[in-house]
């Protein structure tokens, strides 16, 4: 049943390649929705009878064929589901499903519906591959086809050549990053003699003294793999420049599923990176740099997807810097709630450009708020969750981390973690007044065909505003009876389905408990928290609520001079804190991002391509020049033995 | 003084020779074929060639597991002789349908050509087979001389019998070094037959012997060149540029695999002992070669100019299996060699489909909006260009994945992230042709598809087993296994 | 007659053949005489081959020198044909004006 | 005797195949190889290989260096023109390289010199050693000779194919009045050479 998961999409994948046109436009979106659905219901029902079972035993698996054996080295395709997998697959199908949905009305006017699907379900299968790996080889192989299908999907418009520059960057950043996948598993089969998730676990602590350089190499390696797929620095350059592909894929590709593989990977390895202190240390840092940093440069983007983009690359950083601070529980909660409310705001961001006829930058947007209703009020609902106000989702994962953090006395990530937490406010409030509030800057044209997205983008759109309501609920210790309104105990509910994968509190292992804060504390850090949030709302709403448009000066020049001195504490505010960030967001995009990051990476290019000319002047198509460097050969060989 | 004693054919086993002699008798009957005329549409020449590659390899399968040593230990009839003489009639089977209609079609003249590509066939079915050096001299002579002409096939053109000129200079170049090297290794150890090289070496250790080791560098430089690896590599590009393109393919494939299992048996039955002499040579050779190769070709723009750099790369690839050594090492080494095959086979096949009559759109620029065009030959092109690259779930990946797996086991870490970066950088260049064909527009004059059936049989059957290898690989590498198995 | 000449005289003249052969590959641009080099390197391994038969006592040096002549023969058949193919296409055999195929 | 009769072979080899490589004249070159293979011939006498010294001197002179006259006669080559930078660079580059090779072979040999297998029986002395090798040919070595009739079928079939007439497309070739003048123009320059 396990393999039906999996298959499934494929399986629509096959049929769609086999009937082709004769499928027609209906057809194909039954199929491919149909597919994921019904992934979705057994993965569900997959998931129940986990549940049923007692903690200690929760994994199924499913062996599908031997796929080599050499000696007693044996790789199998084979799946397994335990409490870790299980989030992942009930966010990869369920969110995949609603995405499924939305883009059958999202592209029903485009000419490729039908490849689009098919990519779609291509991707799906390589993600639940992924997911439900019971080996590293299986969880390569789905690495590569998401990397692959994620190429395919942001080529898809393939007549921009943007698009398809994007698709190449996108492929060729993650198979640096897949060089370290396949780099970390070799060694870790090096050392081990197997590829099994089981296995390896197990035998890890034997073979690999902690601290040692053979496991901090291992570690590293795939750290690199899960910075490149995660979108983290150093490799995060693809991912903004992904938005060229449809808005769905950037949701559920970009946004939901997978993104978060570098960090279930590292989840997945905690036993692995909890043996070598020194990778786990970078994993923090990496991921509140990334947090930070990322969360900056959104401040400074117009294009709505690009300050989403910008944002996805942040709370990956989050999702990072719990694992790195050992709270893996912590980062799957975000993970999750994460791919509630992001692919919402895409999805959302997705209906406002539908409805505007593809304009996606934000000061050309403006008072949409009375015009599309529903895309607003879900909106409005992803960006406080993603804010982290209480009650909704976001505001308990994000808060875990941050006192995972805390706790286990990574102050500075801490700090970082918080400005990144006052920023990510303060850029998603821009996104809301910059979209829907103030007066509207739209052309005339746009103004005419602007129209509320029909009920099939809507539907998905509610669902998952409703999620990222409630799904931060899976935080609370519901056993406890409310008893304390915090998390980090063993109580809390995802912590405790997780618990048997990371074992208790969420920190693997017991050497590396986060120590229990008071209850104080706790309630101090989520003040703390809150009010970082709310600082960065307030901050937005002065600086844009009244934005651009300023429809009193306007109407009212007179009065609305009146008022300017009323305002000074705006421009105070102005000047202090939100041109300096947006200045510093601006310098950290023009400057550190294109500039050195992709100079960077453009520089290595250049090398590469440089030297490739340099060998072809070797080859000059003259016979005795090739005879000349056979013969060098040769005395290279015999010198090489007299030196010796 | 030698009794003169008849040799004992009468001892032979005819099975396990069968292969030798179904491809020289299937050679011979193709010349006597052309004095008998056949109509201008018959394809008889093809028929019969694929009639003795197929006779061959049932022969040799007839008696698979069997071990014979003809001709005193000349001619060894083993599980690698197997392996490798099924591997290259299979390849000898889809270059004759790939040359089907392409033979017809460029006016090349039929008999000659597929007596030819037996002949080569035959040659490299001695190199895997023999025990002797001067045996494997005698095949590693027949093949080549028979590819040289084939490479000089279109006689009319310039770039193809330039191409056939260099292949020639420098393959008589480089069998003066091998020549030079199987002497010396003559005199230092007073026999050819590998087996007694190896009782000899295991006697009486002589590892400082200027003879022997200078002998092994040339031997390595002789079969170096035939593999391409780096610095001998450098006909590669021109000659496979200049081949008519089915032959590049057919040489790309099976020369260097019949290389490989030169190298192979000399290495592993013969020079265990000198292990250490020849690995560190060997892993400097395997980086060069990788490197140079994937680098190289990076701003090529012509594709059958590319693949052959890329050939040169994963000759590279497969130099580590050699490094690493032994058992695993060796099939290792086989396993990738016929994965490499049939997904390099594959893609010449489909170069071989485009353009009309003789001439050759082989460019970048020439597979632009092929994918469109022509959906199954854009998505077998995909799968070949991903599988030679390395992405799963191809073949290509899990000869790497296996290949790699085994050198880190052997220790060879630096050799594997050079490896791994290698295949890394190849990506980019094999991606071209794929957005090539999905993202951009065709030019002006688009490239005619020579469409044929047996072409089309020759691509589903190479994509079909680069799929399937990469889906069920346990079959193919418990066969790798088993082949090695009798060398050590 | 009786005496024999030591096996490493024999050697180093092999070699000193052999090297010439090289350079005459390496310095010449007319392909015929390029080949004819690859001809001088064949024979100094005969030379050596030979004299090997001879210090081992075992005639197997002397028959492979009969393979090695087959060999050559079959080489220089082909190996002029193709050169004087090429000849006659571009009416020159100088190596280094026929780089049509480079990079 | 031996030796005066080694050093007068091995002084001709050398210097007929420094000629070679040297001569400007591609028929003078072919001479002096015709020669070097004689002198290869007397060289193999002297090893006992008496069966090795005649196919020598009747395949090698005998054959294969007629085709190669019978080549540069047909192509109509004089004078190699060996003339600019580039030439003078590779030819420096070759030269050094050979010595190079050469120097690196002795520099080895000598360090470590050891001679093969000691103990190998002496050969039974015979009256030329054809009978022998032929026993030995079509004994032990069979095989290998059955490969070289393929190989020499190859070559044939190779050689007509390539070779044959003038296709479409080929360009014509000098006149063959042409050749054989120039031929004559080329014969007092190998004269020359050889005095």
């Amino acid at each position: 049943m396990l393999a039906l998961i999996p298959a499934l999409p494929l399986a629509a994948v096959a049929v769609n390649l086999i009937l082709g046109d004769r499928l027609g436009r209906r057809g194909t979106a039954f199929l491919a929705c149909g597919a994921v659905f019904a992934s979705f219901v057994l993965a569900a029902l997959s998931v129940i009878h986990l549940a049923s079972l007692p903690p200690g035993a929760r994994t199924m698996v499913a062996d599908v064929y031997t796929w080599m054996r050499v000696g007693d080295f044996k790789v199998d395709v084979a799946f397994l589901l335990d409490p870790l997998s299980s989030v992942m697959v009930l966010v990869v199908t369920g969110v995949g499903f609603l995405i499924h949905l939305y883009s059958v009305g999202y592209m029903a006017h485009d000419a490729s519906f039908r490849r689009f699907f098919l990519y779609l379900n291509l991707f799906m299968f390589a993600m639940l591959t992924l997911v439900l790996a019971k080996n590293f080889l299986v969880m390569f192989v789905g690495w590569e086809g998401v990397g692959l299908c994620s190429y395919l999907l942001i080529g898809f418009w393939m007549d921009r050549p943007s698009a398809a520059r994007a698709g190449m960057k996108a492929f060729v950043v993650n198979r640096i990053g897949d060089f370290g996948f396949l780099l970390g598993m070799l060694t870790l089969f090096a050392w081990t003699g197997s590829l099994d998730y089981e296995r390896v676990f197990a035998a890890a602590p034997i073979v690999f003294h902690p601290g040692t350089l053979a496991i901090t190499f291992a570690t590293l390696a795939l750290l690199l793999g899960a910075t490149g797929k995660s979108a983290q620095i150093p490799l995060y350059t693809w991912l903004p420049d992904a938005m060229e592909g449809p808005t769905p894929v950037s949701a559920l590709i970009h946004a939901a599923t997978m993104v978060t593989a570098g960090v279930y990977m590292v989840a997945r390895c905690h036993i692995l990176f909890t043996m070598a202190p020194f990778s786990l240390e970078t994993v923090a840092v990496i991921g509140a740099a990334t947090a930070l940093f990322a969360a900056t440069i959104g401040v400074a983007q117009n294009d709505i997807k690009r300050v989403l983009a910008y944002s996805t690359v942040s709370q990956l950083g989050y999702m990072f810097f719990a694992c790195g601070v050992g709270a893996f529980g912590a980062g799957i909660f975000h993970l999750m709630t994460h791919a509630f409310f992001k692919a919402l705001l895409f999805l959302g961001a997705g209906s406002v450009i539908h409805a505007l006829s593809g304009e996606q930058d934000m000061r050309k947007m403006g008072g949409l708020a009375s015009r599309l209703p529903w895309t607003h009020g879900v909106m409005l609902v992803a960006c406080v969750a993603i804010a982290g106000i209480p009650p909704f989702a976001g505001f308990f994962s994000k808060d875990e981390i941050l006192s995972a953090a805390f706790a286990s006395g990574h102050y500075g990530v801490w700090v970082a973690g918080l400005l990144g937490a006052v920023l990510t406010a303060f850029y998603m409030f821009r996104l809301y007044f910059l979209t829907f509030r103030g007066s509207s800057r739209l052309t005339h044209e746009a103004e005419h065909h602007l129209h509320e997205s029909p009920a099939v983008m809507v539907a998905p759109l509610v669902v998952l505003a409703a999620l990222s309501v409630v799904g931060g609920f899976v935080g609370l210790p519901f056993q406890e009876g409310g008893r304390r309104l915090t998390t980090l105990e063993g109580g809390a509910a995802l912590e405790r389905w997780l618990a048997p994968v990371f074992g208790e509190g969420g920190a693997a292992g017991a050497s590396h408990a986060v120590p229990h804060l008071s209850f104080t504390t706790e309630w101090a850090l989520i003040a703390v928290s809150v009010a970082a949030a709310a600082f960065g709302i307030a901050m937005a709403s002065r600086a844009y609520a009244k934005a651009a448009g300023e429809p009193i000066a306007e109407k009212a020049p007179r009065l609305y001079g009146l008022l300017e001195h009323k305002y000074w504490i705006d421009e105070l505010y102005d000047t202090i804190a939100v041109r300096p960030i947006r200045a510093l967001g601006d310098v950290l995009w023009r400057f550190w991002d294109e500039k050195i990051v992709d100079g960077t990476v453009n520089g290595v290019a250049y090398v590469v391509e440089w030297a490739s000319a340099v060998l072809r002047v070797f080859q000059t198509g003259f016979v005795g020049t090739y005879a000349l460097f056979l013969t060098l050969g040769v005395a290279a060989l015999i010198a090489h033995y007299l030196v010796r | 003084m030698m009794p003169f004693t008849m040799p004992s054919l009468i001892a032979v086993d005819w099975w396990a020779l069968g292969a030798v002699i179904a491809l020289s008798v299937g050679a011979m009957l193709l010349l006597v074929l052309e004095f008998v005329p056949a109509p201008p549409a018959s394809n008889r020449g093809a028929f019969v060639t694929l009639l003795a590659l197929l006779a061959a390899a049932g022969s040799v399968l007839e008696v698979r597991d069997a071990r014979r040593s003809l001709f005193d230990g000349m001619f060894l009839h083993d599980g690698f002789t197997v392996f490798f003489t099924v591997l290259f009639c299979v390849i000898g089977a889809v270059a004759v349908l790939q040359s089907w209609d392409y033979v017809k079609r460029t006016r090349i003249n039929h008999g000659e050509y597929y007596a030819l590509l037996l002949s080569s066939t035959l040659g490299m079915v001695l190199m895997a087979a023999s025990n002797d050096l001067i045996t494997i001299f005698l095949g590693l002579e027949l093949m080549s001389l028979a590819l040289y002409v084939l490479v000089g096939f279109r006689r009319t053109r310039l770039d193809s019998s330039e191409a056939a000129m260099k292949y020639f200079l420098l393959g008589a170049f480089a069998s003066g070094f091998l020549l030079y090297g199987i002497a010396l290794l003559y005199g230092a150890t007073g026999t050819t037959n590998l087996a007694k090289v190896a009782m000899f070496l295991a006697d009486s250790p002589m590892i400082g012997n200027p003879m022997l080791i200078v002998g092994g560098l040339l031997l390595l430089v002789g079969f170096g060149f035939k593999v391409a690896a780096v610095p001998f590599h450098m006909w590669t590009p021109d000659a496979y540029e200049g081949a008519p393109t089915t032959v590049t393919g057919y040489m790309s494939a099976g020369a260097k695999a019949a290389g490989f299992a030169a190298l192979l048996r000399v290495l592993l039955v013969a020079f265990p002992p000198l292990m250490s002499e020849w690995r560190p040579i060997l892993s400097w050779i395997a980086a060069l070669t990788m490197t140079v190769g994937n680098v190289t070709a990076l701003l090529q723009t012509n594709v059958k100019r590319m693949l052959a750099y890329s050939s040169i790369a994963h000759a590279g690839y497969l130099l580590v299996a050699v490094v690493a050594g032994g058992l695993d090492g060796g099939s290792a080494a086989l396993f990738y060699l016929a994965v490499y095959s049939f997904m390099n086979l594959g893609a010449f096949g489909v170069l071989a489909l485009l353009g009309r009559g003789a001439e050759e759109r082989v460019t970048i620029k020439d597979l632009a909006g092929l994918g469109f065009r022509s959906p199954m030959l854009g998505l077998a092109m995909t799968v070949f260009m991903l599988s030679l690259g390395g992405v799963p779930p191809t073949s290509g990946f899990m000869g790497k994945v296996y290949l790699f797996s085994v050198a880190v086991k052997a220790g060879l870490i630096p050799l594997v992230i050079v490896g791994v970066l290698n295949s890394v950088v190849s990506v980019f260049y094999y991606l071209r042709v794929t957005v090539a064909m999905y993202m951009q527009e065709p030019g002006a004059e688009p490239v005619e598809i020579a469409w044929a059936p047996s072409a089309a049989i020759a691509v589903v059957i190479t994509l079909a087993l680069t799929l399937w290898w990469g889906v069920q690989a346990q079959d193919l590498l418990t066969t790798a296994q088993r082949s090695i198995l009798g060398l050590l | 007659m009786m005496h024999d000449i030591p096996l490493a005289w024999m050697l180093a003249l092999s070699a000193t053949v052999f090297v010439i052969g090289v350079v005459g590959v390496l310095v010449r641009r007319n392909a015929l005489v390029i080949f004819m080099s690859i001809e001088l390197m064949l024979n100094a391994g005969n030379l050596a081959f030979v004299a090997f038969s001879r210090a081992l006592g075992s005639l197997d040096g002397q028959v492979f020198v009969f393979f090695v002549m087959t060999v050559a023969a079959a080489e220089v058949a082909v190996g002029l044909a193709i050169i004087v193919n090429v000849f006659r296409l571009k009416e020159t055999i100088y190596v280094d004006e026929i780089n049509l195929l480079k990079g | 005797m031996t030796l005066a009769l080694f050093a007068a072979f091995a002084a001709l080899l050398v210097g007929c195949s420094l000629m070679v490589i040297l001569h400007r004249n591609p028929v003078a070159s072919a001479l002096f190889l015709v020669l070097a293979f004689c002198s290869l011939a007397g060289l193999y006498l002297l090893l006992h290989a008496e069966f090795v010294a005649m196919v020598q001197v009747i395949v090698y002179a005998g054959a294969i260096m007629v085709l190669f006259l019978f080549v540069i006669m047909y192509l109509n080559l004089r004078h190699d023109v060996e003339q600019g930078i580039a030439v003078a660079v590779r030819r420096g580059a070759g030269w050094i390289l050979g010595i190079l090779l050469l120097a690196e072979t002795v520099a080895f040999f000598k360090g470590r010199w050891a001679e093969g297998p000691v103990s190998a029986p002496d050969l039974a002395p015979v009256a030329g050693n054809t009978q022998a090798i032929g026993q030995v040919l079509y004994t032990r070595y069979l095989f290998p000779f059955e490969i070289t009739s393929v190989l020499l079928l190859v070559a044939m079939v190779g050689a007509v194919v390539i070779a044959k007439g003038r296709g479409p497309g080929l360009h014509p070739a000098a006149p063959a009045a042409d050749a054989a003048a120039d031929a004559k123009a080329a014969a007092p320059d190998h004269a020359g050479g050889e005095a």
